[in-house]
C-alpha cells in the first residue's frame, strides 16, 4: 500500500533540487552530534539565535530580534527573540524552548555531543515568552554568540523532544519539530533526506526553493559520476582533487569554491622532537631552531597546486583568511620570503643553533582520516625536507584511532609522534577557534607546548569588546607563535560545490556551512 | 561369417591393449585368443593384474581414453542374425550392443549402484536405454526380475534406495540389471570377491539360473579356483598377459597343461591339507614343545567389546562376552564371517580397543581398564600383523625404517643405521633380499610387504602375535609362500598366536584350534581337525558347505550336501 | 614347491621377461613436487600447469630484480636532475605506464609491488602453515574436548568476513602503523589468523583419517610414544596436500594484502610498493579517464593470482588421480606389466617375481640406490578446494 | 572390509526399512545444529569484542580531532569505555542475553533496525548474485566436466580462475569505467536513484526488499531503476562466487563420472548425456550443494567489498563502516546476524542435501 500523505514528498520531486553529499550524519538531534555531517542537516531544519548572513562571517541574529546585550559585569548575556516564532508543527517557539535546547544537550551530554562547547555557560533562563538571559563564566564572552550559532546552538521544541534523552529522527520528521528554513519530509539515515521549505520560517536565510532531496554517498568518485550524469544537481564536500580537476573542464557542471574553515597543520611534540624536553638531547634553542628549518624548507604551492589541485590553499597565518586577524606573518619569516622555500635559511638557522645536519625527523601522518591525498601530502614533504640534505625523514602513517591516541602529550606519555600531520575544523567561524584549541593550556593539540605570554593573551582577546583592539591582540599573538611554531600552518581547505549547469546560488562563505536554501534550479 | 562364428557367442582375437600411464605406456594384454560357446559359463581364472578384467571390458569395449587395442572382439547376436567386431564400433552403435548384447556385472556392489537413485529406476535405466518407454510395462519388469533373482518382496522394495539392502541382495541387483536386458552374454567380473562364502554360494547359483533359464552364456572371472570348479564349464587360464591354457573345467583340473595352470592349482589351499614345512636339508620341522602343555598367554574371559553409539544411539556390541584362550606356541585360528568382530577380538588384545566388559588378560596384564603405561612394557611381546600390507607401512619411511620402528622404540637400538644389519638380517629370515632395505613400501609387491610386515612384527621375538587376515588380500601363489613362511617361523619362535581370517582351508592348514564367530558371539570352538570334520553348530556346518572345494567334481557332490542343508534349515 | 620353481615357471615362448620395462628412476630432481608434476602432467593439464609456472616464474624474478628492472625506485618523485615528476601524466617516453596521482612512475610502482606481494605471501604463507599445521596435528590427534572447542573456533572465525578480519587484526597488530615491514608483517599475521582455521581444518581432517590407517596403528602396538606418532608418522603423511592449499592460499593472501591495501590499511607508498594501495589511489582517476594508474596494479594482481592459482589448481588435480588427465597410447605398445600379485597396486610398481629375478641376477651393492618407481600414491584424496580453500563442513553434528 | 562390515549393518536395517527418513531423530539433529549456533555466536562476539576494543574505542574514533585530550577522557569515562575490558565485556554479554542487541554508538540507531533494514539489502543483493552464480557455475561447471581436457574445459576454468583473481575492487572499477563512464548505460552506485527511493518513502510497509517494494508500487520506471542499480553489483559479485561453482561443479561431476555405477549404468547402454545429466549430476549434487552452504558465507564476505565498491548499503558496507568507527554494539550485531545466517544456510543445506541423499538418515 501508499501512503495517501506522500503527496508532499512526490508532487516536488520533479521541480526539487538534488544534492549529493559524502557527510555522514551521526545524529538529527542536535544534542547526539558535533561532526559536520548532522550539522549539515541541522542548519537547514532548526533555527539559530545568531547565524551568518550570506557571505559574511559576521554573526547576525536569526530568530533572535537583536544582537544582545551584556549586562554591566559581563556576566549575562541577554537575548529578545523575535515574536510569534512557530515550528512547523504549529508549537510556540518561545524563550523556554531556547532554554530547553541548551539545557538538554547538558544534560544528556551524549558521548558524541556537543556539550564541550557549552562549556562556558552557567546557565540559560527564560526571563519572559521572548526573552533569555545566558550566564557565562567569563566576561563579555566574545565567544559566545559565537557558540550559539554553532552546533551546540540548534533550537529545538521542547514538545517534541526528549529532555533527557536523544530524540530519534523518526520521532522528529513525524513530530515536524522544525523551526529552520526546511522541514524534513523524509529521511533515511545516511541514505537518504528530503526536504520542504518551512513556510513559518522568519529568520536569516528563508529558502529559495521549494524542496531539496540529499543523497549520501560514501565514496566520492561514486558522487562524482552521479553529478556529471546529473543523478544530482550539487555535490559538496571530499571530492577529491582529480575529481574536481576533471570536472571543471567538464562544460555540463559547474564548480563553486569558496573559503573554507578547515586547517592543516604540522604539529611539533615538544618532548620528543629533535633536542625536545624529552630527547636524548634536550635544548630549547636547538629545537626552536629544528622547528623554523622546517618552517623554511615548507613549499606550500607545491602542495596545493601539486597534490591538491588547488582544493586547498597556501596558509602562512594561524588565523585563516576570511576572518578578523588574519595575517600572513609566516610568509615574511620564513623561506624567500614569498611563499617559496629557502634551503639557505633553513641551513643558516640550523648552524646558528649549532645543530649538526642532517637531522632525523620521524614524520607521522594519517590517512583515513584527511583523506588518501595525505599521503601525496607527506611524501611531498618529505621531499621537501630531505631536499636539501638538512633532514633525513623517516616517513610513516597510522590508522587514526591509534593516531590519535598515540600524538597526545599527557601525564603518563611523552606521545610518540616527534612531528605530525594535524587537521582541524572549526566549530565556529571566529578567530579564536583557531588559537584556544591550539595554544592555549589544555588545548587539543597537546604536544606539550606552554607558552604563557600566549596564553594570557588568549584569555585577553576571548574577552576583548572592542574589535579593533581584539585584532591588534590577535596578530600579536600570531607573531609569537610564528617565533615559537608550536605547529606550522601548511593548507587551508576551499569549499568546493560541483553543480550542473542550471544551479544557481550555491554561496560557500566564510560562515563555512553550505545553506540549501539559496539555491536555485532552472 | 563362418560356422564356427556361429556356433561360438564370442570370439576374441589376437586381442591386444595397452594403458598410457604415468610411467609410460604398459601392455596389459598381448595377442590372446579365446573363445565363448552358446549357453555355457566360461570361467577366467589367472592371478592378479594378469588381464582378466580387461579382457572382459573390452568385450563391450568398455575401456578408459588411456586404452589403445588391436585384434578383434567378434560378437554374435542372441538371435545368432548377426556378429560384429566390437572394436571398430564406436557411439551409438557401440551403445547399443552395451547391454543388450553383453552386459556386465561388476565386483562391488557397492560402488556401481547409484546411492541416490531407487533400484527400480536403475533397473529401467537399462531398458530405457534400449528404447522401452512405457512406464508400467517398465515397472513390470523391474518388479519381474527383482523376483527372479530372489529378492523378496520385489513390489516394495524395487523403490528402495540401494543402501537399503544387503550386501548380497545388492550383488544380486547387479545381476538382475544384466539380466533384464536379456543379453547373450553376462560378464561377470569377481562377482562375488566381496561377499561371505554363505553368500557367494548364492550368487554363483543365481549366475547359473542366468545359463540354464535365460539361456545366456556366463564369462566369470575369479581368483577363487573353488568358485571355478563349482560353476565353470570351460576355463581360461591367463597369466602376464596372455591366454596360456583354455579347456573344459575337467580337463583344466584333472589334466592341466601348462606350468603355471599346475602351480596355479598346487597353491590352492584345500582342507584337510596340512602344513608342512622342512629346513634346508629336507626335514620336517616341527615344534619342539606340545602347546597343549605350555603357559597361558591370552585368556579371555566373558570378553565384552562395545563401539560407543553416535549422538544417543545405542552403543554397538561388537564383542559379546566371548571365553578363550591361547597356549604359548599355539596357533589359535579365528573364522567368520565379515562383521562377526575377528578384528575387534585382534585389536583388543594388542590393546588398540579398549574392553568395556570381562577380562582379558595378555601376558599376565588385565587388559580391562589397563592404562597404556602399565601396558607398555608388554607391548615388545606382542607382534601385530596387519590384513592389507600396503597400509600398514608408513609410505613416507623406507622399509628399514619400517622394519626397525619396533626396534627404536623399545630401545634396541638407538638409531635405524645401527639396527642396519640386524634388520637385515630380518628380512632374510622372511626371505626378502638385504638390499630391500631402502626401498620404499610401495616399491614392493604387495606379498612382499606382507613379508616385510611379518619381520616387522617378529623384530621383537615376540611371545604372542595376532595376525589379522594377513594373506586376504594376496594370491593363492603369493599366500602359499606366506603361509609357508609363517609356518615356519613359528616352529622356530614357538610364539603363541592369534590367527585371523575367513578363509576356513587357510586355518585349517595352520591352526591347532579353531574358534568360529558369529554376530560377535563364539559359536563353537575346538581343535581344528574336529570341527573342520565333525562340525557341531549349524553355522558352522553352513559354512563349510558354503566353501566351495577346488574340484569339479568333488564341488558337485558339495553343492548337493550344501543344498540339502539349507532345505533343512529351510 | 620351494621359491626357485616358483620364479622358474613362466609362459612357454614368452620372452617379454627379458626386454620388461623397468622404471629407472630420474635424478632426484625429477620427485621434486612440482616437477615431478611436470612430468606426469598432459594435454592441456599441462598446458595450464606451464602457463601457471610462467607465470608465477615472472613475478618472482621481478621481485627479485626489481632494483635493476624498474627504471625508478617506488618512492621516487624526481628525476636525477631533481625535476619533479609530473602527476597523472600519460604513458610516456620517460614513463612507459604514466605517473600516479602522487607523481609516482607507475611502471617502476608496479615491478616493485612483485617484491611486497611475494614477502607478503612468504610471511604469510609460513606463519599460518606454522600454527595452522601444529594445531590441526594436536587437534586431530588428541580429539576430545581441545579438538572440539579448536573446531568450533575455527569454524566461528570462518564465518566472520575475513577481510574484516584482517583489517581488525592489522591495526591490533601494528597499531596502525604502515611502515614497509610493520606493513607487511601486519598484512602477513593478519592474514595468518585468517587463514590459520583453513590449514587447520584440511590438516585435521588428514590427521583424523590417518590416525586410524593401519601404519600408524601398527606403530601403537610397537607402543611408540604419542610424540613419535605425531613427528614420524603423522605430521609428514598429513602435509602432502599442502603444496595444492600452499599455492591457492598464497593467491588468496596476495588478494587480501591488496584488499588491505584498497581499503586503505595497506602499506605507506614511501615504504614499499603495493598494488591495492594504487588502485585505492586510482579510483578517482579512472573516472576522470586516468586509465593507467588504475589498469596495471590491477591486472598485476589479476595475472599474479592467475598464475599462482592455476599451479595450484593444476597440482591440485595431478594429485588427484580421478582428476588427473593421460593420453591415449594411440597405438599397443609398450611392454607388458610386471603382473603384480596386489590388487591394490598401481601400474608401474614392479613385480616381486621380476625384482627377485633382477635380485638374483644382479644383486645390489650396499650403498647403490635402488631402483624407484614413479608412483603417484592414490591415498592423496581429491582435496577439495572450495573457493577460498576452505574444506567442506566436516561430519560433525551429523549422524 | 569397512564396505562389507557396512553391507552388515545395512543387511539387518533393510528387513525393517524406515519409511519416514525425516523423523524424530532429524528434529534432534536440527536441535543440535541450532545449539551449535551458540557457541559460535558466543565465541564470535568474544573475539571480535576484544579485537575491536584492543583497536580504539568510538569516541576518540570519532571526535578524536576536535576535542581536547582532557574533554575526550571525560567523555570515555562517562560512557565507561575506560573500564577494564573484561568487566566490559561481560557488561555488553548481560545485555546480549536479555535480548538486547543494543543501539550504535555512533549513530544511535537501533541494532536490530540497522539489521532488518540493511539485511534486506544484503539478501536482496545475494540472492541476485546467487542466480548469476547458479546460472553460470552449473552451466560452465558442467560443461567443462564433460569436455573435460578439451579446449572448451581449459577455457572455462582459466574463465573461472580469473573470475575468482580478479578483487572485486578491481572488477569494480572496470566495469564502472566500461558501463557507467564510456558507455553511461548503468549506474555506477547505489540501489536506486533518488526519485525512486523517494518513492518507496510513500509505502506504508516497504519491505527493503527494493525490487519487492517496487512491485508493490506498480511503478515500471522504479522497477527499472532498481534492476539497473542491480546489475553491476549482481555481475560482480555473482561471478566471483560464479568462479568458485564451476571448479566445484567441475571437480564433483568429474568425480562421479568416474565413478563405478556411472561406468555400470555405461556398460548397460546408458546414453553419454543422459550419464551426465542423471547418473553423475544427482550424486555429485550432495557435495556441491553443501560446499555452496559454505559459499554463502563467503558471499556475505565477499559481499562487504561489492558492496563498498558499488555503495550497494548493505550490511557488508555497514560492517565496514562501523568497523572504522570501532562501534563495536554495531559490529557485534552484525556478525552475530551473520553467525547465524551462515548456520542457519548450512542447516538448511544439510537437510536439502539430505532430501538428495537418500542414504543421510537420522
Ligand atoms: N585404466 C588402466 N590404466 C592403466 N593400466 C591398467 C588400467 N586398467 C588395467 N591396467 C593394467 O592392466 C593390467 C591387467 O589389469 P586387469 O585389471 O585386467 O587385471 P586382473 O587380472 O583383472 O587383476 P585383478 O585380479 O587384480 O582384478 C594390470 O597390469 C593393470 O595394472
Ligand atoms: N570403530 C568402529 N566403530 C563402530 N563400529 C565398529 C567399529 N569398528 C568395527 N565396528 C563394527 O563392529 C563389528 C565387528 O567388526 P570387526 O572389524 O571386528 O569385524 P570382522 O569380523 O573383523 O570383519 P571383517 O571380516 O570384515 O574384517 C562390525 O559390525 C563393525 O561394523
Ligand atoms: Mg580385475
Ligand atoms: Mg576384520
Amino acid at each position: 500500500g501508499v501512503k495517501d500523505d506522500g503527496a508532499g514528498a512526490t508532487a516536488n520531486a520533479g521541480s526539487a533540487i538534488t544534492i549529493g553529499t559524502t557527510d555522514k550524519i551521526t545524529s538529527v538531534d542536535p544534542a547526539g552530534s558535533y561532526d559536520n555531517g548532522s550539522y549539515a542537516v541541522q542548519i537547514q531544519i532548526f533555527p539559530f539565535l545568531y547565524a551568518q548572513n550570506y557571505n559574511t562571517s559576521e554573526l547576525s541574529p536569526d530568530i533572535a530580534a537583536d544582537d544582545g546585550t551584556w549586562n554591566s559585569d559581563g556576566t549575562e548575556f541577554t537575548v529578545k527573540l523575535k515574536d510569534g516564532l512557530k515550528f512547523a508543527n504549529g508549537n510556540d517557539l518561545t524563550a523556554s524552548d531556547v532554554k530547553f535546547s541548551f539545557d538538554r544537550i547538558k544534560k544528556i551530554d551524549d558521548p558524541n555531543g556537543p556539550s564541550s562547547l557549552l562549556a562556558n555557560i552557567d546557565s540559560v533562563t527564560a526571563k519572559d515568552d521572548t526573552t533569555v538571559v545566558f550566564k557565562d563564566t567569563v566576561p563579555y564572552d566574545v565567544t559566545l554568540k559565537q557558540v550559539l550559532s554553532s552546533p551546540a546552538g540548534p533550537i529545538v521544541d521542547e514538545d517534541s523532544f526528549d529532555a533527557d534523552k536523544l530524540t530519534p529522527a523518526d520521532t522528529i520528521v513525524s513530530k515536524k519539530a522544525f523551526a529552520g528554513p526546511y522541514t524534513l519530509t523524509s529521511f533515511k539515515n545516511n541514505e537518504s533526506a528530503a526536504y520542504a521549505k518551512n513556510d513559518s520560517y522568519q529568520g536569516l536565510t528563508p529558502a529559495k526553493n521549494s524542496a531539496v532531496q540529499v543523497k549520501y554517498f560514501a565514496d566520492a568518485s561514486n558522487l562524482k559520476l552521479a553529478v556529471q550524469q546529473g543523478q544530482v544537481d550539487v555535490a559538496y564536500r571530499s571530492l577529491s582533487p582529480t575529481d574536481i580537476e576533471d570536472l571543471s573542464k567538464d562544460s555540463k557542471v559547474k564548480v563553486v569554491k569558496g573559503p573554507g574553515g578547515e586547517e592543516r597543520f604540522l604539529a611539533f611534540n615538544f618532548k620528543i622532537q629533535p633536542y625536545g624536553e624529552k630527547s636524548s638531547e634536550p635544548d630549547a634553542n636547538k629545537a626552536k631552531a629544528v622547528r623554523q628549518a622546517v618552517a623554511n624548507l615548507i613549499d606550500r604551492d607545491e602542495l596545493s597546486t601539486k597534490v591538491y589541485k588547488d582544493t586547498y590553499t597556501p596558509l602562512y597565518s594561524f588565523i585563516p583568511d576570511g576572518l578578523a586577524g588574519h595575517d600572513d606573518t609566516l610568509k615574511a619569516a620564513y623561506g624567500d620570503g614569498n611563499g617559496k622555500p629557502s634551503a639557505e635559511k633553513a641551513k643558516q638557522v640550523l648552524e646558528a643553533a649549532g645543530v649538526k645536519t642532517p637531522v632525523d625527523l620521524k614524520l607521522q601522518y594519517n590517512n583515513d582520516h584527511y583523506g588518501s591525498s595525505s599521503a601525496d601530502e607527506y611524501a611531498a614533504i618529505k621531499n621537501q625536507l630531505e631536499a636539501d640534505g638538512l633532514f633525513k625523514v623517516d616517513l610513516q602513517s597510522t590508522e587514526w584511532t591509534q593516531y590519535n591516541k598515540e600524538r597526545n602529550v599527557t601525564d603518563s606519555s611523552d606521545g610518540a609522534y616527534p612531528v605530525y600531520q594535524l587537521g582541524w575544523f572549526p566549530d565556529y567561524s571566529d578567530p579564536d577557534n583557531y588559537l584556544s584549541p591550539f595554544f592555549r593550556d589544555g588545548n587539543f593539540v597537546n604536544n606539550g607546548y606552554a607558552n604563557k605570554e600566549v596564553n594570557d593573551l588568549i584569555v585577553k582577546q576571548a574577552g576583548e569588546k572592542d574589535a579593533s583592539a581584539r585584532e591588534e591582540i590577535l596578530k600579536q599573538i600570531q607573531k609569537l607563535e610564528t617565533e615559537d611554531l608550536s605547529t606550522i600552518p601548511l593548507l587551508q581547505g576551499a569549499q568546493v560545490a560541483v553543480t550542473g549547469a542550471n544551479v544557481k546560488g550555491v554561496t560557500l562563505d566564510a560562515s563555512f556551512r553550505f545553506r540549501y536554501a539559496s539555491v536555485t534550479k532552472g | 561369417m563362418t560356422e564356427s562364428q556361429n556356433a561360438n557367442l564370442a570370439e576374441i582375437k589376437d586381442l591386444s591393449v595397452s594403458f598410457m600411464t604415468d610411467a609410460g605406456s604398459i601392455k596389459a594384454i598381448d595377442r590372446i585368443n579365446f573363445t565363448i560357446p552358446r549357453k555355457t559359463v566360461v570361467g577366467v581364472v589367472g592371478e592378479s593384474g594378469s588381464g582378466k578384467s580387461v579382457t572382459a571390458r573390452s568385450i563391450i569395449k568398455l575401456l578408459p581414453e588411456t586404452a589403445t587395442t588391436s585384434g578383434a572382439v567378434y560378437l554374435s547376436k542372441r538371435d545368432g542374425s548377426d556378429s560384429l567386431d566390437v572394436l571398430s564400433l564406436s557411439g551409438e552403435q557401440l551403445r547399443e550392443v552395451r547391454g543388450s548384447e553383453a552386459a556386465m556385472v561388476f565386483q562391488e556392489p557397492n560402488s556401481v549402484l547409484n546411492p541416490v537413485y531407487t533400484i527400480g529406476w536403475q533397473i529401467e535405466e537399462g531398458l530405457r536405454a534400449h528404447g522401452m518407454k512405457d512406464k508400467k510395462e517398465l515397472r513390470a519388469k523391474a518388479i519381474d526380475i527383482l523376483k527372479k533373482v530372489g529378492i523378496p518382496d520385489a513390489e516394495t522394495r524395487v523403490d528402495y534406495y540401494p543402501h537399503q539392502f544387503s550386501g548380497g541382495q545388492k550383488q544380486r541387483i547387479v545381476i538382475a540389471m544384466a539380466l533384464v536386458l536379456n543379453p547373450g552374454l553376462i560378464l561377470a567380473d569377481e562377482p562375488t570377491t566381496a561377499l561371505d562364502v554363505t553368500v557367494q554360494a548364492e550368487i554363483l547359483d543365481l549366475l547359473r539360473l542366468a545359463r540354464d533359464e535365460f539361456d545366456a552364456s556366463v564369462l566369470i572371472i575369479t581368483h577363487n579356483m573353488g568358485v571355478i570348479a563349482d560353476i565353470a564349464d570351460q576355463v581360461v587360464v591367463m597369466y602376464r598377459g596372455h591366454v596360456v591354457e583354455q579347456g573344459t573345467v575337467d580337463q583344466i583340473f584333472y589334466h592341466p597343461k601348462a606350468d603355471y595352470t599346475k602351480r596355479l592349482l598346487g597353491a590352492v589351499p584345500r582342507i584337510g591339507q596340512k602344513l608342512t614345512v622342512h629346513d634346508r636339508d629336507g626335514h620336517v620341522l616341527e615344534r619342539e614343545a606340545d602347546w597343549r602343555e605350555q603357559p597361558v598367554a591370552v585368556e579371555a574371559k566373558g570378553l565384552t567389546i562395545t563401539y560407543p553409539g553416535h549422538l544417543m544411539q545405542p552403543d554397538f556390541k561388537a564383542v559379546d562376552g566371548i571365553d578363550f584362550t591361547i597356549h604359548r606356541s599355539e596357533v589359535l585360528g579365528l573364522v567368520g564371517e565379515s562383521g562377526s568382530g575377528k578384528s575387534t577380538t585382534g585389536r583388543a588384545i594388542a590393546g588398540l580397543q579398549k574392553v568395556s566388559g570381562g577380562s582379558l588378560n595378555v601376558l599376565g596384564i588385565e587388559m580391562n581398564g589397563v592404562k597404556e603405561r602399565d601396558f607398555k612394557p608388554k607391548r615388545a611381546d606382542i607382534g601385530f600383523v596387519f590384513q592389507d600390507p600396503g597400509s600398514s607401512f608408513n609410505p613416507l619411511m623406507t622399509i628399514a625404517e619400517n622394519v626397525a620402528e619396533p626396534l627404536i622404540v623399545h630401545g634396541k637400538y638407538g638409531s635405524v643405521a645401527e639396527a642396519r644389519d640386524y634388520v637385515g638380517d630380518l628380512l632374510e629370515m622372511v626371505q626378502l633380499p638385504r638390499a630391500y632395505m631402502n626401498r620404499f613400501p610401495h616399491e614392493l609387491s604387495g606379498g612382499q610387504r606382507q613379508r616385510a610386515s611379518l619381520a616387522r612384527g617378529l623384530a621383537l621375538k615376540p611371545s604372542l602375535l595376532i595376525a589379522d587376515e594377513p594373506t586376504s588380500a594376496l594370491d593363492v601363489s603369493v599366500q602359499a609362500k606366506v603361509l609357508q613362511l609363517f609356518k615356519k617361523l613359528q616352529v622356530e619362535i614357538g610364539f603363541a598366536c592369534l590367527f585371523i581370517t575367513h578363509d576356513l582351508a587357510v586355518v585349517d592348514m595352520l591352526a591347532d584350534r579353531i574358534m568360529v564367530m558369529h554376530k560377535g558371539r563364539i559359536v563353537e570352538h575346538g581343535d581344528a581337525d574336529d570341527i573342520m570334520q565333525r562340525p557341531q553348530n549349524p553355522y558352522t556346518k553352513k559354512l563349510l558347505a558354503s566353501l566351495p572345494v577346488p574340484d569339479p567334481r568333488e564341488q558337485r557332490i558339495h553343492r548337493e550336501h550344501l543344498h540339502e542343508l539349507l532345505a533343512s534349515e529351510a | 614347491m620351494t621359491e626357485s620353481t616358483v620364479n622358474k615357471v613362466g609362459v612357454p615362448g614368452d620372452s617379454r621377461l627379458n626386454d620388461l620395462k623397468v622404471n629407472k628412476s630420474g635424478p632426484w630432481w625429477t620427485k621434486a613436487p612440482i616437477i615431478k608434476d611436470l612430468r606426469i602432467a598432459v594435454g592441456w593439464q599441462k598446458g595450464m600447469l606451464v602457463t601457471g609456472l610462467v607465470i608465477t616464474l615472472f613475478f618472482i624474478f621481478l621481485a627479485i630484480f626489481a632494483p635493476l628492472i624498474a627504471p625508478y625506485g617506488y618512492s621516487q618523485m624526481k628525476d636525477a636532475s631533481g625535476q619533479s615528476f609530473p602527476t597523472q601524466a600519460a604513458p610516456s617516453a620517460e614513463h612507459i605506464w604514466g605517473t600516479t596521482v602522487g607523481g609516482y612512475d607507475v611502471f617502476s610502482r608496479t615491478i616493485w609491488g612483485a617484491r611486497t606481494a611475494i614477502i607478503a605471501i612468504v610471511i604469510a604463507v609460513l606463519l599460518s602453515i606454522f600454527a595452522g599445521v601444529l594445531l590441526g596435528l594436536v587437534s586431530g590427534y588428541f580429539g576430545g574436548w581441545v579438538d572440539r572447542v579448536l573446531v568450533v573456533i575455527a569454524d566461528a572465525i570462518y564465518s566472520f568476513p575475513s577481510l574484516l578480519l584482517a583489517i581488525l587484526m592489522a591495526i591490533m597488530i601494528s597499531g596502525g602503523q604502515s611502515g614497509l615491514w610493520s606493513g607487511i608483517f601486519a598484512s602477513g599475521i593478519s592474514i595468518t589468523v585468517v587463514y590459520i582455521p583453513q590449514y587447520f581444518r584440511t590438516i585435521r581432517a588428514e590427521v583424523v583419517r590417518i590416525k586410524s590407517s593401519a601404519y600408524v596403528e601398527s606403530a601403537k602396538v610397537v607402543g611408540a610414544s604419542t610424540w613419535r606418532i605425531m613427528t614420524k608418522h603423522l605430521l609428514k603423511n598429513s602435509t602432502r596436500t599442502l603444496p595444492v592449499i600452499l599455492t591457492l592460499n598464497s593467491s588468496e593472501a596476495i588478494l587480501t594484502l591488496a584488499g588491505l591495501g584498497f581499503l586503505g590499511f595497506g602499506i605507506e607508498p614511501t615504504a614499499a610498493s603495493e598494488w591495492g594501495y594504487d588502485l585505492n589511489r586510482s579510483v578517482a582517476d579512472v573516472t576522470a579517464g586516468i586509465w593507467w594508474t588504475a589498469i596495471f596494479p590491477g591486472l598485476a594482481i589479476v595475472l599474479i593470482v592467475l598464475g599462482i592459482t592455476l599451479v595450484g589448481e593444476s597440482l591440485n588435480d595431478l594429485a588427484d588421480p580421478r582428476l588427473r588427465a593421460r593420453k591415449s597410447a594411440g597405438e599397443v605398445v609398450g611392454s607388458i606389466e610386471d603382473t603384480s600379485v596386489d590388487p591394490s597396486e598401481k601400474p608401474g610398481v614392479r613385480n616381486e617375481v621380476v625384482a627377485e629375478l633382477d635380485a638374483a641376477r644382479n644383486p645390489l651393492a650396499p650403498g647403490e640406490t635402488p631402483v624407484t618407481v614413479i608412483d603417484h600414491d592414490p591415498a592423496i584424496p581429491g582435496s577439495e578446494w572450495t573457493g577460498e580453500g576452505k574444506a567442506p563442513a566436516s561430519d560433525e553434528g551429523k549422524e | 572390509m569397512s564396505d562389507s562390515t557396512a553391507t552388515d549393518s545395512t543387511g539387518t536395517k533393510a528387513a525393517k526399512p524406515k519409511r519416514n527418513r525425516l523423523s524424530g531423530g532429524f528434529f534432534r539433529f536440527i536441535l543440535t545444529r541450532f545449539l551449535l549456533i551458540i557457541p559460535t555466536v558466543f565465541i564470535l562476539v568474544t573475539i571480535v569484542f576484544f579485537v575491536m576494543r584492543a583497536t580504539g574505542d568510538p569516541i576518540s574514533a570519532a571526535l578524536g580531532g576536535r576535542l581536547t585530550p582532557e574533554e575526550l577522557s571525560k567523555r570515555i569515562h562517562a560512557a565507561g569505555y575506560d573500564r577494564p575490558l573484561i568487566v566490559q565485556y561481560l557488561d555488553y554479554l548481560g545485555g546480549l542475553l536479555h535480548g538486547d542487541l543494543g543501539t550504535t554508538l555512533t549513530d544511535n540507531q537501533p541494532v536490530i533496525t540497522i539489521l532488518t533494514r540493511y539485511g534486506a539489502a544484503t539478501f536482496e543483493l545475494a540472492f541476485l548474485s546467487l542466480i548469476v552464480a547458479l546460472i553460470v557455475g552449473i552451466g560452465l561447471g558442467r560443461i567443462a566436466a564433460r569436455h573435460r581436457d578439451h579446449a572448451a574445459d581449459a577455457g572455462i576454468r582459466v574463465f573461472a580462475i580469473l573470475c575468482y583473481a580478479t578483487p572485486v575492487f578491481f572488477l569494480g572499477l572496470v566495469l564502472k569505467l566500461i558501463f557507467a563512464v564510456w558507455l553511461n548505460v548503468l549506474p555506477s552506485s547505489g540501489r536506486s536513484d533518488l526519485s525512486s527511493e523517494m518513492q518507496f518513502q510513500r509505502l506504508v510497509s516497504p519491505t527493503g526488499f527494493y525490487i519487492i517494494d517496487s512491485l508493490q508500487l506498480g511503478d515500471m520506471t522504479v522497477l527499472t531503476d532498481v534492476l539497473r542499480h542491480a546489475v553491476l553489483p549482481a555481475l560482480a559479485l555473482g561471478l566471483l562466487t560464479a568462479g568458485v561453482f564451476i571448479r566445484l561443479v567441475r571437480t564433483n561431476v568429474i568425480a562421479t563420472y568416474n565413478s563405478g555405477y556411472v561406468e555400470a549404468a555405461r556398460s548397460r547402454g546408458v546414453s553419454e548425456s543422459r550419464l551426465l545429466k542423471k547418473h553423475a549430476w544427482r550424486p555429485a549434487l550432495i557435495p556441491i550443494i553443501t560446499v555452496m552452504g559454505m559459499q554463502i558465507a563467503m558471499m556475505l564476505a565477499g559481499a562487504v567489498l561489492t558492496e563498498t565498491t558499488f555503495e550497494w548499503k548493505g550490511l557488508g558496507f555497514m560492517l565496514s563502516t562501523y568497523l572504522k568507527a570501532r562501534d563495536f554494539v554495531a559490529v557485534q550485531g552484525i556478525v552475530i546476524l551473520i553467525a547465524i545466517i551462515v548456520a542457519v544456510v548450512n542447516f538448511i543445506v544439510d537437510v536439502v542435501a539430505a532430501l538428495i541423499d537418500p542414504r543421510v538418515r537420522y
